[in-house]
C-alpha cells in the first residue's frame, strides 16, 4: 500500500531515538540547500545511501527504485532551467529555429548540474528520515517541539485513518474490477466517481463511530498518549555534530 | 555546435520527453531540495497568515462540537487517499488527482489550508512527493492558492446560477490550472531565465508541465463532478 | 447497603430514538444485571443491543427512563459521564472503528491517561496489560499491519487497562478465525476471574449457551426474555421470536433422553465436551 | 473434450508474494475443482484463501505457476481478464467494502452493464435477481442505509446477475444474525441448483461439514488437505494443523458409536438434524 511506510517498520535503525534522526535529516538537508555544493551533495548522497541500505537494511534495489520517484520532476524542471529560447545564441549550445535559437549557457548548464546534485542529495535526507523512522515516532518528536497540540492530534488521527480508508478504497476498487468496472475509459471514470463518493460517505460514518469509541474511553477534548521513547545516545549525538561539522568544512574549505 | 553535443542534447530531450509524458503527474509537487533556501523560507512566511487563519477556524469548529475533531481528521485522510489513488487517464499513464477542488468545495478553503499542509507532509514522508524544504511553496500553491480559486469560482457559479455540473467542473479545473501556474511562477522566480528573466522562465516551466497538467486538470474536473453528483444523490 | 442484591446495572423503562427515525431503537427496556455475572445479549440486527450498550456508558442519552450503574443513576454532566465511562467500558465490534492510533502502545495508553493517572503508573498498567493479553509479539507493529484477531486483542486491552467494573463486548468473535476466536474467548474468561461483569452481544447460541450465566433475548428495543441459559432455551416461543435455534447440544441431549439413551439424572450439558462426557 | 473430468478450476504451483513482504502469501499451491461442486475453503487468517480467490479472477497475477478456468489458462491481457472476470465472481467478506452505488438498483446493474448487455436485457436481469433474492422490500433504499444482512444479499445479487460459472464467497455469514445467516445459506443453496460452482471461505467447521462436497484445508499458502468432508474430518492431524476442531456432530456421533448407542450401519450424519433423525 504505502511502501515507504512498510519499509520504515522493518528498518534496523527504527529504534534509534526519533529526535536524533529528525535533527540529523533536517540539519543535513539545510546544509545541502544552503551550500549548493556538488561536493557536499556527493558526500551526503553517499553517506545516506550507506546509512539507509547498509545500516538500515533497506534492500538496495528498492532504494534505487524509490530514488527514481522524483526523477520526472527533476528532468522536466532542470530542462526548463538549462534550455532557453532566445533571439541571441548563448555560449554553450544553440540550435537555430527560424529567427530564434534553442540555446543554453555554460553557466546555466553548471547551475543545472549543481541543482540536480543538491536536489538528489536532499531527497536522500528525506528518505533517511522516512525509511528509518515510523510516523508515530516522528509525531512523538514533533510533540516535543511544542507544535500546537491540535495539529499533532490531527496528524495522529489522519495517519491512522489513511490506512483505514486505503483498505476500504482498495477493496472497493478490487470489487469494481472483478465486476469489469475497468473495461473502458467511461466505466473507469464512473467507477472512480462511485469510489470517491462512497469513500466519502464511509469516512463520515467512520468518523462518528470512532468518536463514540473515543468518548467511551473518557475522551475529554485532548488526545493524550504515551509513546515508548528510545533514549538519546550521546555517542550518536557526537557523531551527528561531527558529521555536520565535516559537511560545513567541505562546503567552505574544499 | 560540435556533433557530440548535439547527440547529447538529443538524448537529453528524449529522456525529458519520456518523463514528462509518463509518470509526471505529481510534477506539481516541487521536489525536495529544488528551491534555494531563501525561497523556502519566504514561501513559508507567505503561507503563515493563511495557516493561522485556517488553524483558528479549525480550533473553533472543534470547540463548537468536539465531534468535529474526528470528522476533520477523516476529511484529511480522505483528501490524502483520494489524491494517491490511480485515476483513469486517456493515455494509460499513471496519474493522481490533487483533490484541491474537491477539498475546497467539501470543506471550505480555511480548513483545506491546514488539512492541505498535513497532507503535503504525509505525501512528502510517505510517498516522496514534494519535500520538507519545499513544503512552504507547495502549501501555497496546492493548499492555499488552488483551493481559494476553486472555492471562489464555485461560489461565483452558485450565485450566478450557472449549471451545477459546469460550476463544479470549472472550480476543480481552474483550481488545478491555477496550482500549476503558481508552481511554474514559483520555479520561475527562483530560476529566472538568462535570456528574458522571470517571465520567459515562467513560460518555459508552464510549457514543460503543460502536457501532463492540462489533461490532468480536465480529468480532475470530470471526476470532481462525478463525485459531487454522487454525493448529491445520497 | 440498601439493596439486597448487588445489581451493577439497572435499566428502567429506557427508550431511545435515533435522529430522523420514527421507530424507537429502545422501547421501554427493563433489565437488571448482577455484579460479576456473564451475560449474553441475543437478538437480530436492529433489536437494540448496540444502542443499549451505548446508553450504558452515556454515549447515548435515553429520552425516557433511567439507567443506574452500581445503584447510581447516570448523571449527564461532564463529570458524571466521565465517572460512568470509567466504570463501563465497551469493546466495539469493528476494531477499525475503535483504534485511533497507529501505535499499539499509544493506543492502549489513551484510556488510562484520560483517567488522570500519572505517567509512570500509566506506563506500568499499559505494559502489564500488553503482557497479560499476549500483545507483546506484535506490540511494535502498526495497527494497519495487524490481523483482525490481533486488532481485537488490542481493542480489549484498550478497555481492560482502565479497570472497568463492567465490560461490554459487541460480537467479539465476529469474523475471527478459530485460533483467534479461542484466544479472545480465553481473554474473556479471564475477565470474569477478575470479577468484571461481562456483557456480550453474540449471534452464536451454542456459545452463549455454553458460556453465559444469563441470556438476555432482545427484540424491537425490548427485553423479551432474561434468565439462565437452560431456562431461556427451554422457552421455545421466545427463541423462535428472537430468530434463534435451540442449541445443538441441547437438542441432541433431549433426543437422547427421549429415546431413553441417557438416564434422567444427568444435568443438561452446556457444550459438546460436556455431552461427550456424560455419554 | 480432451479431459476426462470437467475441471472448472485448475491451479498449478501458484505462488504470490505481496509487495514489500518477504513471506509468500501463496506458496506453490495446487488444486483442482470439479464443475458444479460446493467447496469449503478453511484455514486461519493469512493462510492464503483470500489471495487465492483474487488470483482466480485475475485481480492478482501469480508470480509463478498457472491457473486455468474451464481448461483455459488466464490471459493477463485486458480482454483475457474481462473474460475471466465474467466467469468467476467474488462476493467479498465486508459488504461495506463492496457496495459503492447510491441505490441498490444501480449497484446491482453495475456488473451486468459492464458485460456490454443492452439496457433492456440488463433491466430484466436486474429485476429478476432482485425478486429472486427477495431484495424487493428494500430495493429503493440507499445501499449504505441497509443492515449487514441486507447488504450481503445485495452483494450476492451483484455477482449473480452476471451469471458466473464460478461464484466465490468470502465468509458470507460473518457477523450476520441468525435470520440473515439462514437466508444467505438458502441463497447459496440456490446457486448450486443453478449449476454454479460455489467456493466458500468459512471458519465454521460445523457448517462446512454439513454443506460442502469438498473441504480444502489451507495453511501458509498451500493446500494441506482436500477431499470429501468425512475424509478431511477423519484426518485429525490436518485439522489440528489448520487450527480446526472436529465438527460437533461428528464427535457426538463417534462417541455414541463407541458407547454402542448407535448401530454400526448408520452413515455419519452431516448435521444436527441428521443426527437427531438417526437416533
Amino acid at each position: 500500500m504505502l511502501l515507504i511506510d512498510k519499509l520504515s517498520y522493518q528498518s534496523k535503525l527504527r529504534y534509534i531515538n526519533a529526535s536524533e534522526k529528525l535533527v540529523y535529516a533536517v540539519l543535513t538537508l539545510v546544509l545541502c540547500i544552503l551550500s549548493r555544493s556538488v561536493k557536499v551533495a556527493v558526500l551526503v548522497f553517499t553517506v545516506n545511501g550507506i546509512l539507509i541500505v547498509g545500516k538500515g537494511g533497506i534492500p538496495l534495489f528498492r532504494y534505487i527504485k524509490l530514488l527514481t520517484i522524483p526523477l520526472a520532476f527533476l528532468a522536466a524542471g532542470t530542462a526548463a532551467i538549462m534550455i532557453n529560447i532566445s533571439k541571441m545564441p548563448l555560449d554553450a549550445f544553440a540550435f537555430s529555429v527560424g529567427e530564434w535559437y534553442i540555446t543554453g549557457s555554460r553557466n546555466g548548464l553548471y547551475q543545472g548540474w549543481k541543482l540536480c546534485a543538491t536536489a538528489l542529495a536532499a531527497v536522500t535526507c528525506l528518505y533517511f528520515l522516512s525509511l528509518n523512522t515510523v510516523m508515530t515516532d516522528i509525531l512523538g518528536a514533533c510533540r516535543k517541539l511544542r507544535l500546537p497540540s491540535l495539529l499533532i492530534e490531527l496528524m495522529l488521527l489522519i495517519y491512522r485513518f489513511i490506512f483505514v480508508l486505503f483498505e476500504t478504497a482498495s477493496s472497493i476498487m478490487i470489487s469494481q474490477q472483478s465486476r469489469l468496472g475497468n473495461r473502458d475509459f467511461k466505466t473507469r471514470v464512473r467507477s472512480f466517481g462511485a469510489l470517491g463518493t462512497s469513500l466519502f460517505i464511509l469516512s463520515l460514518k467512520r468518523s462518528n463511530a470512532l468518536y463514540d469509541a473515543m468518548e467511551s474511553r473518557c475522551y475529554d477534548g485532548r488526545i493524550q498518549v504515551l509513546s515508548r521513547e528510545q533514549p538519546v545516545r550521546v555517542g550518536e549525538v557526537v557523531m551527528i555534530v561531527l558529521y555536520e561539522a565535516v559537511l560545513i568544512a567541505v562546503w567552505f574549505c574544499l | 555546435m560540435p556533433k557530440k553535443q548535439k547527440i547529447l542534447l538529443r538524448a537529453y530531450i528524449v529522456f525529458v520527453a519520456m518523463f514528462a509524458i509518463a509518470p509526471a503527474s505529481n510534477a506539481m509537487h516541487i521536489m525536495e531540495g529544488y528551491l534555494p533556501a531563501g525561497y523556502c523560507v519566504a514561501w513559508g512566511v507567505v503561507c503563515l497568515p493563511f495557516l493561522i487563519a485556517g488553524f483558528i477556524s479549525l480550533r473553533n469548529k472543534v470547540k463548537e462540537n468536539r465531534r468535529n475533531m474526528t470528522l476533520i481528521a477523516m476529511s484529511g485522510a480522505f483528501i490524502f487517499v483520494i489524491s494517491s489513488l490511480k485515476i483513469p487517464s486517456v493515455t494509460g499513464s499513471c496519474s493522481h488527482m490533487t483533490g484541491t477542488g474537491l477539498g475546497a468545495i467539501l470543506f471550505g478553503p480555511a480548513s483545506v489550508s491546514v488539512l492541505g499542509i498535513i497532507v503535503l507532509i504525509f505525501q512528502a514522508v510517505l510517498l516522496a512527493h514534494g519535500g520538507l524544504t519545499t513544503l512552504g511553496a507547495n502549501t501555497f500553491s496546492m493548499a492555499i492558492a488552488g483551493p481559494l480559486i476553486s472555492f471562489g469560482i464555485y461560489k461565483l457559479c452558485c450565485s450566478m446560477k450557472v449549471n451545477r455540473r459546469a460550476g463544479v467542473f470549472l472550480a476543480a479545473f481552474m483550481g488545478d490550472v491555477f496550482t500549476y501556474c503558481v508552481t511554474s511562477i514559483q520555479l520561475a522566480l527562483a530560476y529566472p531565465s538568462e535570456a528574458g528573466g522571470v517571465a520567459a522562465s515562467a513560460v518555459k516551466f508552464l510549457g514543460v508541465f503543460a502536457p501532463t497538467q492540462l489533461p490532468l486538470a480536465v480529468i480532475e474536473g470530470i471526476l470532481t463532478v462525478v463525485i459531487m453528483i454522487g454525493l448529491e444523490t445520497y | 447497603m440498601k439493596r439486597e442484591e448487588d445489581w451493577v446495572i439497572e435499566a428502567q423503562n429506557v427508550s431511545y430514538t435515533y435522529d430522523g427515525n420514527t421507530k424507537r431503537a429502545l422501547d421501554g427496556l427493563n433489565l437488571r444485571i448482577r455484579r460479576g455475572t456473564k451475560v449474553a445479549f441475543m437478538g437480530g440486527n436492529g433489536s437494540g443491543k448496540s444502542t443499549f450498550f451505548l446508553c450504558l456508558n452515556g454515549i447515548r442519552k435515553p429520552e425516557d427512563g433511567r439507567i443506574c450503574i452500581e445503584g447510581e443513576p447516570i448523571e449527564y454532566t461532564r463529570k458524571g459521564l466521565l465517572a460512568v465511562r470509567s466504570k463501563v467500558g465497551i469493546v466495539f465490534q469493528e476494531p477499525d472503528d475503535q483504534l485511533f492510533s497507529a501505535s499499539v502502545y499509544e493506543e492502549i495508553s489513551f484510556g488510562i491517561l484520560n483517567l488522570g493517572v500519572d505517567e509512570s503508573t500509566a506506563r506500568r498498567e499499559v505494559e502489564s496489560v500488553i503482557e497479560e493479553l499476549e500483545i507483546t509479539p506484535f506490540q511494535d507493529r502498526p495497527a494497519h499491519a495487524l490481523s483482525g484477531g490481533q486488532k481485537k486483542q488490542v481493542a480489549i486491552a484498550d478497555i481492560l487497562v482502565m479497570h472497568p467494573e463492567v465490560m461490554i463486548l459487541d460480537e467479539p468473535a465476529a469474523a475471527l478465525d478459530p485460533k483467534h476466536t479461542k484466544k479472545v474467548q480465553e481473554i474473556i474468561d479471564g475477565l470474569t476471574d477478575k470479577g468484571i461483569t461481562v456483557l456480550m452481544a453474540t449471534h452464536d447460541i451454542d456459545y452463549a449457551y455454553a458460556w453465559a450465566d444469563e441470556i438476555v433475548l432482545m427484540q424491537e428495543g425490548k427485553v423479551i426474555r432474561q434468565g439462565a441459559p437452560a431456562e431461556v432455551c427451554a422457552d421455545r416461543t421466545a427463541l423462535t421470536e428472537a430468530g434463534l435455534e435451540v442449541p445443538a447440544v441441547l437438542r441432541i441431549y433431549e433426543r437422547l433422553r427421549e429415546k431413553g439413551l441417557l438416564s434422567g439424572e444427568a444435568v443438561p450439558p452446556r457444550n459438546v465436551d460436556g455431552l461427550v462426557e456424560i455419554l
